[in-house]
């Protein structure tokens, strides 16, 4: 508790010190980052907007960690679920909540099949995932990049972007005139579904002990290569469906730069959530309400939208160290037993 | 040149709340940009832009840099429901934004420069670039000894294919056999790139370069300096190599942004896709800096000619936004 | 395209390669360092621009070129110590830290650079000046592209070499490899693991932020936000690709300079292809490389795992 | 003289204490064994002495002097050396690059190969721990692994040499080696700790035993002044009942295991097992005896389906089961003991109950349509827990947390719980001390009275001498010879097949 108490207050202090240096005023910036957040129902609604890709890649993540798998390839996975939903929302002749759904299980399968890669080079020839993952996100945004300035290009004009999806085609708005969308409780359901698939199934228990103790699996006759390669593809299938619900639900266009770096910030999310799927959600939501705060700090007051990266950062350091103090005293202790000896 | 995005917090005004009265100012001024404020290119015309128009009217300014595309119609949202009465958005990704949201406010305008939406409330300002690609390749034919120029660009977009075409366009209409190269590096952030690009340009014989890479035309510049040969960059790259920079597109989307704010004020702004060209003053060149004595009296003659030309209607320069391959 | 088989073209396009490869190895031999000693720091991207930043502002703050690499070198380690004292003394997971690295960097060095771009407008600093070495030089096709490059890039490769020496022949070197294998067993023999770590790491922040500094010192002469543009994930593709070894790196870092140089030179010959096919090349090239060497795992076998001692 | 005293070594971990005021007293050119249950501190209380732990309370002096050591560098520097129960060895690495690790050999910095080669020769002469110094760790045998450990420690003029459980790994032949060695350099003046669960091992060897129970000092006493059955007693605290459970007389039923020349190559064709023949029948249990690395691994493996033969045939109950794969094979009757459990057998990250359903959590009654029935789970696993005392917090505790003797119960509980037809136990009682070893050795031969088949691979031959109705020597992938395991039976006869010898030549 004085640990959360004190890290708050650091983290306080150094939002100040670089709201002062860039000239401005930190209380009238405090004051906009909580109305921002809680001064009206559209920054509200804006939170859980913000929040669903992060829940649907940071899902991904946590299954892909807690099987061994380390999955940097959200962003790539992402874009190839947007990808394959745009080109059935638009080209599908079928009516629009046939397109969505079926866009809904396409993303799944495009994200999968980009996890599904790396995981099986890792698999079958020991390829670390770590770097292929990264660069399978640039090959993603490649494709993406050659699609939307060809074959899927808005023949009305010649910007690099897709046509606009039609509304039927679209995820239905929840709270109209704000953004909020199905997509955030197809995200949560997705969070319920998988906390129960990896806690009372078998196919959970599999997922997890091949992530566990591969070689132990497998003597013990668990179809481990199944497993993992599974757990690959339902961490880029979920990373797909973020792609699926930015389209569908807020962008209604396929163009450059739609996750803008969600596939990174939802290691961060796996990681403060330790991997437990309901935790996700509420990590989600807060890195969320952190950024609309900090948008609406920046919209009124004009403060650099640095200060938000430094600021997750920090924390993100901060948390990263909240071990320090008794691993500080582990060390001292060793010696002043030194001493004593 | 370059303001920086420090000062925003003083752009804001002083520290009152979120729901300051409209009445204090002749109008309320938003501007959204997907880079950061201080790009020394592209968000820095707009930024430079609205700015200036602050000293010029009474007018409240505030803006938002590094604009995610999934975020833009909710900052366009927010402002508006603050009753701004201006609202830019400096690319032509906002375009679906300004839609949506305009139809919900409609006693707010929105101008997206570079754009191709309209509406009753939600203007294009949109600058015939392709008009300032062709003067510099009417330039660098005129320039070249090799016989060999190039442009460099960023991105490939409407916006920077045209500007490129018409490059090649003016380069032939003044030599017919001159070679030009193009280029793009795929990003306006990779100066490395850049670099590289103008050197494969200059190892090839190239004598003259064109940049259309926003900040990244600063290695693209750099090159042009290491190897002695010309360049033209944007804004204020002349600073950069005052001795290889013949002279840039001054400003030019500064006064884009500048007409939009001026029509709001004075009440003259309509919905629709406006463009502006050289005829409308909007567009410009620099002078030539310090290589004024380097450049043939015949070929500023040339240039100044060509761009009158262009003013009258005498040359219209074809507008292609798809790389061609010749 | 008997254009590109011309002596000027191939010279020049060498030259070229060298160039473009030079900030990856720097970045990728500091990080194959890093490697050996059990440290992944996917955050070299950070140490990167953390390098390019701060040795840009150095240099134009001291009109030093020398104190501008200083600075970045400095920049660079700092970043890097960042990652190490997570992932050594909070035995944290090295890939998140990296992950929260690149984050903090990019936000850190864009918002230094607001502040000095506000009190002294839009800066620019020159760049180092090339030492042709007499006689070398001319050698036909690779004197351009060895022996005719600044002074960094002469250093760089007498680091490599000496590297290549560090890790074949000396007791250092293997000291170095063992941490990365087996860190109990290296404990057990009384080698300082945790102070080794570290000094690899420092070493692997020196690197990168040599690498950032030379990107802005040695050819551009500006910084922006986001300037290294991704080349410190390519520095992880180019361990793997160089089998994490210095030869191997060195040539790695030249075959992705190669295919960048190469990219420009296509589109100067007017050979089109879809430009983000060029962008994307890169990658693509490392994930099939990645493909290539994958018969010869060469991961160290503790690499990625924090060593505690006192656990067992 | 005294080389070493440790007095009032007191050490805590969260929530054990693993040294509670322990002295130790090592004289000069004296083999000090060290005694003691699994848990009881025995290597707790070295790695204190070495530097990798720190006590929370206590004192040593070395040669009289008190000392502090807060790294093993620090403990190497004065003439300390320790053999740790699992190797330090890097694997991709050659010998003598270990041996020097950490070191400032001669031609410092630089690695001179040929003088360092030259002066380990000299070191390898003097004991007899003969190693190929170019080859690489991974290329070695167990054995010689040991004998680079002690090298490494020699090389770094160790006065003092511990050795944890080394014999845990040995074959009969070479402990018999090991101990050879020990003298001589207990001749030349050095002091050796000893860390063994085999009291006759201690007996043989040792001049001077210290045993530990739950952390703390029992005794110490003179070697020759005790018998083995007072030191068992010491260590566990209670009288140790020996050969409970008898194998009762039964002639043993049909096959239930046949192999048939079957064979196994490795990745560049070489022969792994090379024309095995085998039977295994009801109400028996058959050791395969042999020096570790000979095959054993390979044929237990493949027998439970985790490798694929490359030839022959292997008969089930009758039935050829090339086709099965492990889970298919466990359902028909075969279980395994693996002898790596931290490799093969436990998810050390996973809790108990995890760990005891790794073979069935997937059939019913544990889970219906996918979905685990939660109660049924906790009942039965609670119960087997109970039935093969497990010590444990409790269900949910994790298994890398355990002693090994109680994760070795888990994978009986597991493994023999089902009731198998066929049961492979694999050096069942590796590193277990004496009260479970003889918990597991019960097992089996209840295992085997109920009219099952287990198969025995052991690298202790008295292990496999105590339990088998019948022997089978395997040497170099190949099966020397079976032999019916009556009292006139010699070790010397099975040491000679183990040796590679003809059961002809043998009994010539
Ligand atoms: N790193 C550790 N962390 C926590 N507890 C430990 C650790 N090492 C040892 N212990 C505790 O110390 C006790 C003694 O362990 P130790 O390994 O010294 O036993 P031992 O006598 O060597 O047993 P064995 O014969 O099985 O090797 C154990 O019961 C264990 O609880
Ligand atoms: N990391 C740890 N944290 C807490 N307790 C531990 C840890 N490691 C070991 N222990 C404790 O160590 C005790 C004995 O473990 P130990 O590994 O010495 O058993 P063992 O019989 O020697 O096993 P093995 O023969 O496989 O080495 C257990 O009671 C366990 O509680
Ligand atoms: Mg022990
Ligand atoms: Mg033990």
């Amino acid at each position: 508790m004085l640990r959360l108490g004190l890290q708050t207050a650091a983290v306080l202090v150094v939002a100040v010190l670089l709201i002062l240096v860039a000239g401005a005023n930190p209380v009238e910036a405090g004051y906009y980052f909580v109305y921002g957040i809680f001064g009206n129902l559209n920054g509200f609604a804006e939170i859980m907007v913000k929040a669903t890709p992060l829940i649907f890649v940071g899902l991904g993540v946590s299954v892909a960690f807690s099987t061994g798998f380390f999955n940097i390839g959200g962003e790539g996975q992402l874009y190839m679920g947007a990808l394959v939903s745009a080109m059935i929302a638009l080209w599908l002749p079928a009516p629009g909540f046939v397109r969505v759904i079926l866009s809904v299980a396409a993303s799944f399968v495009a994200g999968g099949i980009w996890a599904f890669i790396p995981a099986f080079l890792k698999n079958r020839m020991g390829i670390s995932e770590t770097v292929n993952t990264i660069m399978f996100n640039y090959i993603a945004t490649m494709i993406l990049g050659i699609a939307i300035r060809g074959f899927l290009q808005d023949p009305s004009d010649n910007l690099p972007q897709s046509a606009r999806i039609g509304v039927e085609a679209s995820l239905p708005a929840l709270l109209p005139p704000t953004r909020l969308h199905l997509g955030f409780v197809i995200a949560v359901a997705c969070a319920l579904l998988l906390w129960f698939i990896m806690r009372r199934t078998t196919l959970g228990f599999e997922l997890r002990i091949s992530g566990s103790n591969r070689r132990s699996a497998f003597c013990t006759g668990i179809p481990v290569q199944r497993s993992l390669l599974l757990a690959a593809v339902i961490s880029g299938g979920l990373a797909g469906m973020a792609g699926m619900s930015e389209l569908l639900g807020v962008q209604r266009r396929l163009l450059e730069n739609l996750s803008g770096g969600n596939g990174y910030t939802a290691i961060l999310v796996a990681l403060l959530a330790r991997n437990h799927p309901l935790a996700v959600v509420a990590v989600s939501i807060g890195f969320a309400a952190l950024q609309v705060g900090a948008n609406t700090m920046q919209r009124q007051m004009g403060i650099p939208a640095s200060i938000v990266s430094i600021l997750t950062g920090f924390i993100v350091v901060m948390i990263l160290s909240k071990e320090f103090v008794r691993i500080y005293r582990e060390h001292k202790r060793q010696k002043v037993s030194v001493e004593q000896v | 040149a370059c303001g920086g995005s420090g000062s925003g917090g003083s752009a804001s005004g002083s520290g009152s709340s979120g729901s300051a009265g409209a009445g204090e100012y002749d109008a309320k001024v938003a501007l959204c940009l997907v880079s950061p404020a201080n790009d020394g290119a592209w968000s820095s015309y707009a930024y430079n832009a609205v700015m200036a128009a602050k000293e010029l009217y009474n007018i409240d300014v505030k803006y938002t840099e590094n604009v995610k595309p999934t975020d833009m119609e909710a900052v366009f949202t927010d402002y508006a429901a603050q009753g701004f009465d201006l609202i830019i958005g400096h690319s032509f990704s906002f375009g679906d934004a300004a839609l949506a949201v305009a139809e919900r406010y409609p006693d707010v305008s929105f101008a997206i420069i570079d754009g191709t939406v309209e509406a009753d409330n939600v203007a294009s300002y949109n600058l015939k670039t392709q008009e300032s690609g062709y003067i510099q390749g009417v330039l660098a034919a005129a320039m070249s000894k090799t016989g060999k120029i190039g442009a460099v660009a960023g991105v490939e977009g409407p916006a920077i294919i045209k500007v490129a075409e018409a490059y090649k366009v003016g380069a032939r209409a003044q030599n017919p056999d001159i070679e030009v190269m193009t280029a793009y590096t795929g990003s306006f952030d990779d100066a490395a790139k850049s670099k590289e690009a103008a050197q494969a340009m200059i190892d090839k014989g190239a004598d003259i370069i064109m940049g259309g890479a926003n900040q990244s035309n600063a290695g693209m510049i750099k090159a042009c300096e290491e190897a002695g040969v010309y360049c033209m960059g944007e804004l204020d790259q002349q600073s950069l190599a005052p001795q290889n920079v013949l002279l840039c597109n001054l400003s030019d989307i500064e006064n884009l942004v500048a007409v939009a704010v001026k029509e709001v004020v004075e009440g003259t702004f309509s919905g629709g896709i406006h463009e502006y060209g050289y005829a409308d003053n909007v567009l410009s060149l620099t002078d030539y800096g310090e290589l004024d004595g380097e450049v043939p009296q015949e070929v500023k003659d040339l240039v100044t000619e060509t761009m009158e030309k262009i003013k009258s209607g005498e040359i219209e320069v074809p507008r292609i936004e798809q790389i061609t391959n010749d | 395209m008997s254009e590109f088989l011309t002596i000027g073209f191939l010279t020049t396009f060498l030259s070229a390669a060298v160039r473009t490869a030079m900030p990856l190895m720097c970045a990728a031999i500091g990080e194959d360092v890093s490697e050996k000693a059990g440290i992944i720091n996917v955050g070299i991207e950070a140490v990167m621009i953390g390098g390019a930043f701060f040795g840009f502002a150095g240099a134009y703050l001291t009109d030093s070129l020398l104190i501008g690499f200083l600075c970045g070198m400095l920049g660079g380690l700092l970043f890097s110590m960042l990652h190490a004292f997570l992932s050594i003394y909070m035995r944290q997971d090295q890939n998140v830290a990296g992950v929260a690295l690149n984050l903090l960097a990019t936000g850190i060095t864009s918002y230094l650079f607001m502040l000095l771009v506000n009190a002294y407008g839009i800066p620019q600093i020159p760049t180092l000046s090339s030492i042709p070495i007499p006689g070398l030089c001319r050698i036909p096709l690779i004197g351009e592209a060895l022996f005719n490059k600044d002074i960094v890039t002469y250093i760089v490769f007498l680091l490599i070499v000496a590297m290549i020496f560090f890790f074949r022949r000396t007791v250092w070197g293997m000291s170095l490899c063992s941490i990365g294998e087996n860190p109990r067993a290296a404990d057990t023999v009384g080698l300082p693991v945790y102070r080794i770590q570290y000094a690899a790491a420092a070493f692997n922040g020196i690197m990168g932020g040599l690498g950032g500094a030379y990107l802005l010192l040695g050819q551009l002469g500006v910084f922006y936000e986001n300037i290294t543009a991704g080349r410190g994930y390519i520095a992880l593709a180019v361990v793997v690709f160089g089998k994490r070894n210095p030869l191997g790196i060195f040539l790695a870092s030249l075959f992705f300079g190669a295919a960048d140089a190469l990219q420009f030179r296509m589109q100067a010959l007017g050979i089109t292809l879809p430009t983000q096919l060029f962008t994307g090349l890169p990658y693509l090239l490392t994930a099939l490389s990645l493909l290539i060497v994958a018969k010869r795992n060469s991961d160290p076998a503790a690499l990625g795992k924090p060593y505690i001692r006192t656990s067992r | 003289m005294e080389l070493l005293k440790m007095k009032g070594i007191t050490k805590e971990f969260p929530g054990v204490i693993a040294n509670a005021d322990v002295d130790l007293t090592v004289e000069e050119g004296q083999i000090h064994a060290l005694l003691g249950e699994n848990g009881a501190g025995k290597t707790t209380l070295m790695n204190i002495l070495f530097g990798l732990y720190q006590a929370d309370r206590g004192e040593i002096f070395w040669k009289g002097e008190p000392v502090r050591f807060r790294t093993p560098g620090e403990a190497i520097l004065h003439g300390i050396g320790m053999v740790h129960q699992h190797f330090m060895l890097v694997r991709n690495m050659t010998v003598l690059q270990n041996i020097v690790l950490g070191l400032k050999p001669e031609g410092y910095p630089f690695l001179d190969t040929k003088k360092i080669a030259a002066q380990l020769s000299e070191v390898s002469q003097r004991y007899g721990l003969i190693v190929d110094v170019n080859k690489k760790i991974e290329q070695l045998s167990v054995g010689e692994q040991q004998r680079v450990e002690i090298l490494k420690a020699l090389y770094r003029n160790a006065k003092l040499l511990v050795l944890d459980e080394p014999t845990a790994v040995l074959t009969p032949q070479e402990t018999r080696e090991l101990f050879a060695i020990l003298r001589s350099l207990k001749a030349d003046g050095h002091s050796i700790i000893l860390i063994s669960h085999h009291l006759a091992e201690i007996m043989e060897v040792s001049d001077r035993i210290t045993v530990l129970r739950d952390g703390r000092n029992v005794a110490t006493v003179e070697t020759g002044a005790c018998t083995e059955s007072q030191l068992s007693q010491m260590m566990i605290g209670r009288e140790l009942h020996t050969d409970t459970v008898e194998r009762t007389a039964m002639e043993p039923g049909e096959a239930t295991l046949s192999i048939r020349g079957l064979s196994l190559s490795g990745s560049r064709g070489t022969p792994l097992l090379d024309g095995i023949d085998l039977e295994v029948r009801r109400g028996e249990i058959v050791g395969v005896a042999g020096v570790d690395g000979n095959g054993q691994g390979y044929l237990a493996e493949t027998i439970c389906g985790i490798r694929r033969q490359s030839g022959g045939s292997i008969l089930y109950q009758g039935k050829d089961i090339a086709k099965s794969g492990i889970r298919e094979r466990f359902r028909m009757g075969i279980s395994y003991i693996p002898d790596d459990r931290h490799r093969d057998g436990l998810v050390l990250d996973a809790d108990v109950k995890d760990n005891l359903l790794l073979r069935s959590y997937y059939a019913a009654p544990n889970a219906k349509h996918g979905i685990f029935q939660r109660r049924q789970i906790e009942s039965s696993t609670a119960a087997a827990m109970e039935k093969y005392d497990v010590r444990a917090p409790g269900l949910s505790a994790r298994v890398g947390n355990l002693s090994g003797g109680n994760q070795q119960k888990i994978i009986l509980a597991r493994e023999i719980g089902v009731e198998p037809q066929l049961l492979i136990a694999m050096q069942p009682t590796r590193g277990l001390d004496i009260g479970a070893s003889e918990y597991v050795h019960e097992q089996l031969i209840a295992c085997r009275n109920s009219g099952k088949s287990v198969l025995l691979i052991s690298t202790d031959l008295e292990e496999i001498m105590k339990m088998s109705d019948r022997i089978a020597v395997i040497f170099s992938g190949k099966i020397m010879g079976v032999l019916k395991n009556t009292p006139d039976l010699s070790v010397e006869t099975i040491g000679l097949l183990m040796g590679g010898h003809k059961l002809e030549e043998v009994r010539a």
